[in-house]
């Protein structure tokens, strides 16, 4: 009863393991991540895949955590054991790093959504991590927000590890081009009511550029005060949250003018994406998220991986393959390049950027 | 009937089928969620001691887990202390830090103390989060080694794990049983029941809650240990008020203040919890309200439920013989 | 001097609860306090037994200073008290009630506890069988195992009595011991009370019965607004002009 | 200079909105004594709520409020006398957890109905008001008179008529309050239904500073049950104040201390007023 | 007035009133007398809806009062003055008391003149009236309960051993406003120990025992008989 995906009886099920945030404060973040995962078995569970002549269809097993690590670690077991999935998807770091403890031992991969680069770096062989590594954004984002509005930037980040990571990120990259770091402090978009006492000091500095983010209503919010407080630089949209997004709240681009971001989906134009978008809009009636583009993507890689293993169970096999499944991959699914996976595990993603400019939104090409 | 089911008996069978369970199961997934299942019990037996036997609910109690835990987790990975010194440690630690602040903590009553402690957690977690060059905020922090071997034995194992954890719950229960039946424990219900009327019969009601409330930090600290060293990777949500919560379902479901009531609780919370999976997103949708009906239904929890045969059965007796006084 | 307050005043605010009042209980007599509602009685208890700090004044017993001793340290020196308004473990036996009242003579401690030591083991027997001691005492031993709640006003009171007994006092405050008692069994009462005293316990209690007190008492003191206005043997109370007009009325029969 | 009378408004406003949550549970927490953590779930409806009447119902704001109002009023009546009702002379604990409960079980049902995602609130009164250098918008006016107009209210209410008194008359003396023709149960479900009332108020006029989500509710419940407790429990002035002690540390902490370690600065703040004064600022009488 | 017909209250099993049969006629004092815990007050709470009989019927007048709730038992005009008191510790004496007129909340100048009396009956009161019910002395409090009572200007008053704690000279004056308080037409029925006081006043009484009505009739008649002279008396 756990399924989804609609695999009958007397067919080969391949089991597909994950374990998030589906209930509490971070389900809605669960909730795409799961999204992207059901829609691309379902799609795939139409014909299933051949290997050897047999036939295979996809099972996705789905188990909540509630965002913690204890529950993930007692999810992955029950993975591993009752249904014997090669893989696990778990889209936070907690969840990862409770997984790693035996994931080697017990034999799966770990699908890690989360862009922390620690959790591939610890060296466990079955990891891997899916959404691209900040860094290729920095320098475009800070080259773009410096020309156009000034040298001086007060960093605003989500006290998420995410948003603190990004933020020390970027700071020397801002300074080491002659920049300024006027301010700089966290917004804790699950405990701040309001978020005038932040921006006042913030401004108080008189920065050209604020780099925020997090979800991306909450950092719209965010934007919508800062204009209200009179500031009218611009923004560095940490890639968490998509302008399209931030658009719904703020009511136009016009006052998000000046920003530079994560190309959202919609906008993307990468092969695979204008069809995802209308398939992934007319099946769950909300607008498409990266989360669910990059989810969608892999289990098409891990498809196509399994087929050149000629193997759906043994975790190490398939793992040695995800470089053939990325290459493999076909174009319509490609929702975004990822043309390699590195040594340490980590998907190495072609970043899009988008910027406001005059109330749109323009593509930026990536330094 | 009354007699099967009273609490000792009911202790010393959940007892057995525990030292049994994994030959009864060979499934790693049961062992593991009944491990740390066992290591909450070791949480709520100290929990129950201060809120249960002597009447002062403490909000800290994941705070001082997750105390326990850390202590463990940055002894190990980051002072490099080997694994005994450092679960040896840990619980001291608590101790230490629950001795100082229970000092001004317990200046407060009821409502207050509650709420006290409360700010108290909430401050817990927000240290861990914040203070992230010790603790690696909400990275968290990984690497934590699993228990060193003591000779010949080894808890690499799953199965060995849930002995080692079993061996510190059954250390917990002895400990508990002993102190609730002692003159002590006596000490700590009359608190309870009437703080006013204890100092009044000599009983030093501060050295009193002190002790129980030390105690129970002691015992909450052992349990962050044991999680740290099982689970091995350690993350800020561990000290959050959602934990607190779970472990104050646990004891009232299972029955404050009662010996088995702790391990009734959690096993039964742990086990709905885990069934209603299938629900996914919408558990919680179920879960809540049958935790809501529980109560309702069973106010002095499941133990308290059975306790309750003795007591009617006393009670009849007793009406007989009033109403025999009576005619 | 046995007890002895020098002094003694409590403030509630600008209200003079207990106006320096020079008290002292004479050992192995039965002592009574009587006055009008809000004399300032069950206050003058209140302070003695550390209950209240005293805003000023002096409380001596046996040659110390108890004055700012808390309420714990005071009746391990042996002073016990009832309150007026009945105070009991509700949820707990009779038995249970009295057995934590010799807690303060043990030593046990945690570590007793889980190596349930030898120390403990005699303890535990010397609580409990003070604990039927004094319940044969009081006449509750038939009623040992009942729940507090589900007992009678005047079999409360008794284990008060027995309460305050097994902590080994030798002076017992008693705060209306028999209000809400019928007469019959007020007078059983006063017999606990006259044998209490026999056992060489000095008694000091408050009541608005009487004829109890005046058959009672050894020695009264009389207190009005606060302040002592009068103290003596039952007969010199009786006679005690100020006495009548404050408290006692036409009748003193009640 | 305009730097702390800025965060002076600021703390200003945070602390109306944490004082109006507040005075809701200052009632069913601060003198009936339970302690509703499913309070923050009625706080959360009372947002969705007003929003879908907005955006779904095209009614005016104010409108979408009073309907607010009488939904969650009725929630809060029936959590009453389903839940609380029954559990009524059983140990408080069993309250707290079956508060829990109804609190899993709302945000799992808004969820369900609304889905996980953020909504915005649109408010009529988002104009911004620039004066000698400092920015306020009338949203935010709005929530400080309407802290200060409910406590003055809330206060009147409960100390000068029958209805408020026997609510208090109850909380003090259930049989005592039966003895003089006070009718408990429905006291009960009033001081549920004003409970729930204040909460969708506190929400309504909460939301367009923030977003509406199902977790909406921890944001402030947490820190409204703190500042009861610090306000002597029941006193509604002590409410209001320890809301603005609150709201000030916050936004003085963030800006002359540490932003990132605000909270830390106000929780510990709190702690040291209890440890000084372990009944809170304003309890009354000795008892 | 008042009548109760075969009543029968439990505790769980136990019965602590059985059978139960008492009858008061407008305008009379009756009183209850016997031992601790033989019943009176378990009587009182079950004519004031606090408790539900098991069996049998209550009559106030014409209406059946048997298991209705208490609020609409005191708006009939039954009220009790309770054993323990119950009072609001937390509110004033002068918020108790005016919690006393509730059931007539809605006339206020009765109310005030009502309030007068009760300071008249204890001058006291009026001197604590901006004082805390729960700091007053046991005696005030006592006074405080008697006066809320009276604030609901009952028909039938319920008082349950006023004179518990109150000084003699007070117990004198308290029987006197009984008499008081009866004379200017509400009917009282009275539980005591203190027989003596009660039984001078009473028109007639019943004698309790385990729950079971032993001995009725006249209070001359009680005053008389040997067993009630020694048992609730004193000899
Ligand atoms: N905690 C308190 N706060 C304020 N006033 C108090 C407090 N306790 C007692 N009082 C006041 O002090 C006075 C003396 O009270 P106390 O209880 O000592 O009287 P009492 O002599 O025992 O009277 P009774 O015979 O009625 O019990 C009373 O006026 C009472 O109102
Ligand atoms: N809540 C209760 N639960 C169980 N038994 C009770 C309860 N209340 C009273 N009883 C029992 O019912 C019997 C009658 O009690 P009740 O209080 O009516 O007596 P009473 O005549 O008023 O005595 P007193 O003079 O002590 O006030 C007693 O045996 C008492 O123990
Ligand atoms: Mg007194
Ligand atoms: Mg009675």
């Amino acid at each position: 009863s756990n399924s989804t995906g609609g695999a009958g009886k007397g067919e080969n099920i391949v089991n597909i393991g994950y374990s998030g945030p589906l209930s509490g404060s971070a389900a809605n973040y669960g909730k795409k991540t799961v999204n992207g995962l059901s829609m691309a078995i379902e799609e795939i569970n139409k014909e299933g895949f051949k290997i050897d002549g047999k036939t295979y269809k996809l099972n996705l097993v789905k188990l909540d955590d509630k965002y913690l690590p204890n529950e993930t670690a007692a999810n992955g077991q029950r993975l591993v054991q009752e249904h014997k999935t090669p893989i696990i998807i778990t889209p936070h770091s907690g969840g990862i790093a409770a997984l790693q403890v035996f994931n080697e031992q017990q034999n799966f991969i770990i699908g890690g959504y989360s862009s922390e680069p620690s959790i591939t770096e610890a060296g466990n062989s079955l990891t891997i991590r899916i959404p691209p590594n900040y860094e290729g954004y920095i320098d475009t984002f800070i080259n773009y927000e410096m020309k156009r509005y000034g040298k001086k930037i007060a960093l605003i980040p989500p006290v998420t590890q995410y948003g603190q990571d990004w933020a020390k990120a970027i700071a020397p990259h801002w300074e080491a081009k002659g920049g300024e770091v006027v301010h700089q402090a966290s917004v804790d978009f699950e405990k701040d009511t309001d978020f005038y006492t932040i921006l006042t000091n913030a401004l108080n500095k008189n920065p050209d550029v604020l780099f925020i983010g997090g979800p991306s209503e909450s950092t719209a919010k965010l934007a919508l005060q800062a204009r209200e407080a009179g500031f009218k630089g611009g923004f560095i949209v940490m890639d968490q949250a998509k302008m399209d997004e931030m658009k719904k709240v703020t009511g136009s681009y016009e006052l998000l003018e000046g920003s530079i971001g994560t190309m959202p989906i919609i906008s993307a134009n990468y092969p695979g994406t204008p069809e995802f978008i209308k398939k992934y809009e007319e099946k769950f009636n909300i607008n498409a998220s990266s989360e669910a583009g990059y989810l969608y993507t892999t289990v098409y890689i891990l498809v196509e991986a399994m087929k050149a293993a000629k193997n759906v169970d043994d975790a190490k096999v398939i793992r040695e393959h995800i470089q053939a499944g990325l290459d493999n991959l076909p174009e319509d699914k490609k929702v975004y390049e990822i043309p390699k996976i590195n040594k340490d595990g980590g998907f190495d993603v072609n970043v899009r950027v988008g910027a406001i400019e005059n109330g749109e939104i323009l593509p930026i090409n990536v330094e | 009937m009354a007699t099967f089911f009273n609490q000792r008996n009911v202790v010393m069978g959940l007892m057995v089928l525990a030292i049994l369970f994994p030959f009864i199961t060979q499934n790693n997934y049961y062992i593991y969620v009944i491990t740390l299942a066992f290591i909450w019990i070791i949480a709520v037996y100290g929990l129950n001691l201060i809120a249960g036997y002597t009447g002062y609910l403490s909000f800290a109690h994941a705070g001082f887990f997750a105390i326990g835990a850390y202590a463990m987790g940055l002894l190990s990975v980051k002072a490099g202390i080997g694994f005994w010194p450092a679960f040896l440690l840990a619980p001291m630690i608590t101790t230490a830090i629950g001795f100082l602040l229970g000092i001004i903590a317990l200046r407060t009553k009821e409502h207050f103390f509650a709420i006290y402690t409360l700010c108290v957690g909430y401050i817990i977690y927000l240290v861990i989060d914040k203070w992230d060059r010790l603790t690696e905020g909400p990275r968290g922090l990984m690497g934590i080694p699993s228990p060193a071997n003591i000779g010949p034995i080894s808890f690499s194992t799953p199965v060995s794990q849930y002995y080692f954890v079993l061996f510190f719950l059954l250390l917990t229960i002895f400990v508990m049983f002993r102190i609730i039946n002692s003159l002590t424990g006596r000490t700590f219900l009359a608190v309870r029941n009437s703080e006013i009327l204890a100092q009044t019969i000599g009983v030093s009601t501060i050295r009193t809650k002190l002790v129980s409330f030390v105690l129970s930090t002691f015992f909450a600290g052992l349990a962050g240990a044991l999680y740290a060293c099982f689970l091995r990777f350690l993350g800020p949500q561990i000290s959050s008020t959602a934990i607190m919560f779970d472990l104050l379902a646990y004891l009232i479901v299972g029955g404050i203040g009662t010996l088995s009531g702790p391990i009734i609780g959690t096993l039964l919370i742990v086990f709905i919890t885990q069934k209603l999976q299938f629900l996914q997103e919408y558990r919680m949708l179920l879960f809540g309200p049958i935790l809501t009906l529980i109560i309702i239904f069973s106010p002095r929890g499941i133990a308290g439920f059975f306790g309750n045969w003795k007591s009617i059965r006393k009670e009849k007796r007793m009406i007989l013989q009033k109403n025999k006084k009576a005619a | 001097m046995y007890l002895e307050t020098k002094k003694l005043t409590k403030k509630f605010g600008g209200l003079l609860a207990v106006n320096e009042v020079d008290f002292s209980i004479k050992k192995g007599k039965i002592n009574a306090i009587i006055g009008p509602n809000g004399a300032g009685k069950s206050t003058f208890f209140n302070l003695i037994s550390g209950f209240h700090p005293p805003s000023s004044g002096e409380i001596i017993f046996k040659g110390t200073d108890i004055t700012k001793l808390p309420s714990n340290k005071i009746a391990t020196l042996g002073i016990a008290r009832t309150f007026q308004t009945t105070n009991l473990f509700e949820g707990s036996t009779v038995f249970d009630n009295v057995v934590i009242g010799h807690r303060l003579r043990t030593k046990s401690n945690l570590f007793d506890a889980i190596f349930k030591t030898k120390r403990l083991k005699q303890e535990e027997e010397k609580c409990k069988e003070k604990a039927l001691e004094v319940l044969q005492l009081v006449g509750l031993a038939k009623t040992a195992d009942s729940l507090v709640s589900n007992i009678t006003q005047e079999e409360k009171k008794r284990v008060a009595f027995a309460l305050a007994l097994a902590t080994d006092p030798e002076l017992v405050f008693l705060d209306e011991p028999t209000a809400g008692v019928n007469p019959d069994e007020t007078e059983e009462l006063s017999l606990l009370i006259e044998k209490m005293a026999g056992k060489g316990i000095t008694i000091c209690l408050i009541e608005h019965k009487m004829k109890m007190v005046m058959k009672l008492a050894d020695n009264i003191m009389v207190l009005n607004y606060g302040e002592k206005i009068a103290e003596g043997l039952p007969e010199e109370i009786n006679n005690n002009e100020a006495v009548i007009k404050a408290y006692l009325g036409g009748s003193a029969s009640a | 200079m305009v730097l702390f009378v800025q965060q002076l408004l600021n703390g200003l406003t945070v602390g109306s909105v944490y004082s109006l949550v507040a005075l809701g549970l200052t009632l069913v927490y601060g003198i009936l004594h339970i302690p509703n953590f499913a309070h923050g779930a009625l706080y959360m409806v009372g947002g969705y709520i007003t929003l879908t009447t907005m955006t779904h119902f095209g009614f005016h704001y104010l409108l979408a409020i009073a309907v607010s109002v009488l939904v969650v009023g009725l929630l809060a009546i029936l959590m009453e006398r389903f839940v609380y009702h029954p559990l009524r002379g059983t140990i408080p604990i069993n309250n707290m957890v079956a508060a829990i409960g109804i609190l899993l079980f709302l945000e799992s049902l808004a969820q369900l109905i609304w889905g996980p995602d953020y909504h915005h609130m649109p408010t009529p009164y988002s104009q911004v008001v620039n004066v000698l250098g400092l920015t306020l918008t009338m949203q935010r006016i709005i929530i400080v008179i309407a802290a200060i107009a409910i406590m003055i209210l809330l206060n009147l209410f409960l100390k000068k008529t029958f209805l408020g008194r026997s609510i208090i008359a109850m909380s003090q003396n259930r049989e005592g309050a039966f003895l003089v023709g006070i009718n408990a149960n429905k006291v009960a479900m009033l001081t549920f239904f004003i409970a729930g009332a204040l909460a969708a108020i506190a929400a309504s006029l909460t939301s367009p500073l923030n977003l509406v989500f199902p977790g909406m509710g921890h944001l402030v419940i947490l820190k409204a049950f703190v500042i009861i407790i610090i306000g002597g429990m029941g006193s509604i002035p002590g409410a209001i104040i320890a809301g603005y002690i609150l709201g000030m540390s916050e936004s003085f902490g963030a800006t002359y201390i540490a932003n990132d370690y605000k909270d830390i600065i106000a929780f510990v703040l709190l702690i040291i007023i209890l440890s000084i004064k372990p009944q809170g600022l304003f309890t009354k009488g000795a008892y | 007035m008042l009548e109760l017909k075969n009543v029968t209250v439990k505790y769980g099993k136990f019965a602590a009133v059985e059978q139960l049969n008492i009858r008061i006629e407008k305008g009379e004092i009756v009183v209850l007398l016997g031992a601790n815990g033989a019943g009176k007050s378990t009587t009182f709470r079950t004519i004031s809806g606090l408790t539900k009989p098991f069996s049998g019927e209550i009559l106030f007048g014409e209406t059946s009062i048997g298991g209705m709730s208490p609020d609409k038992i005191v708006q009939l005009g039954v009220v009790q003055c309770a054993e323990d008191r119950k009072l609001f510790p937390q509110m004033t004496v002068y918020e108790n008391l005016i919690m006393g007129a509730y059931v007539h909340r809605k006339k206020k100048n009765e109310r005030m003149k009502t309030i007068e009396e009760v300071y008249h009956l204890f001058p006291i009161l009026y001197d604590k009236k901006n004082d805390m019910a729960g700091s007053l002395s046991g005696g005030q409090q006592q006074m405080v309960a008697i006066g809320r009572a009276l604030m609901a200007k009952p028909k039938l008053m319920l008082l349950d051993e006023p004179s518990i704690g109150l000084a003699p000279l007070i117990v004198e004056q308290m029987f006197e406003s009984i008499q008081q308080i009866n004379k200017e037409g509400t009917t009282i029925l009275l539980a005591e120990q203190n027989a003596n006081a009660a039984l001078s006043i009473a028109d007639k009484g019943y004698v309790f025992e385990n729950g079971r009505i032993v001995v009725e009739g006249s209070s001359e008649n009680l005053f008389c008989n040997e067993e009630v002279r020694k048992a609730y008396i004193g000899a």
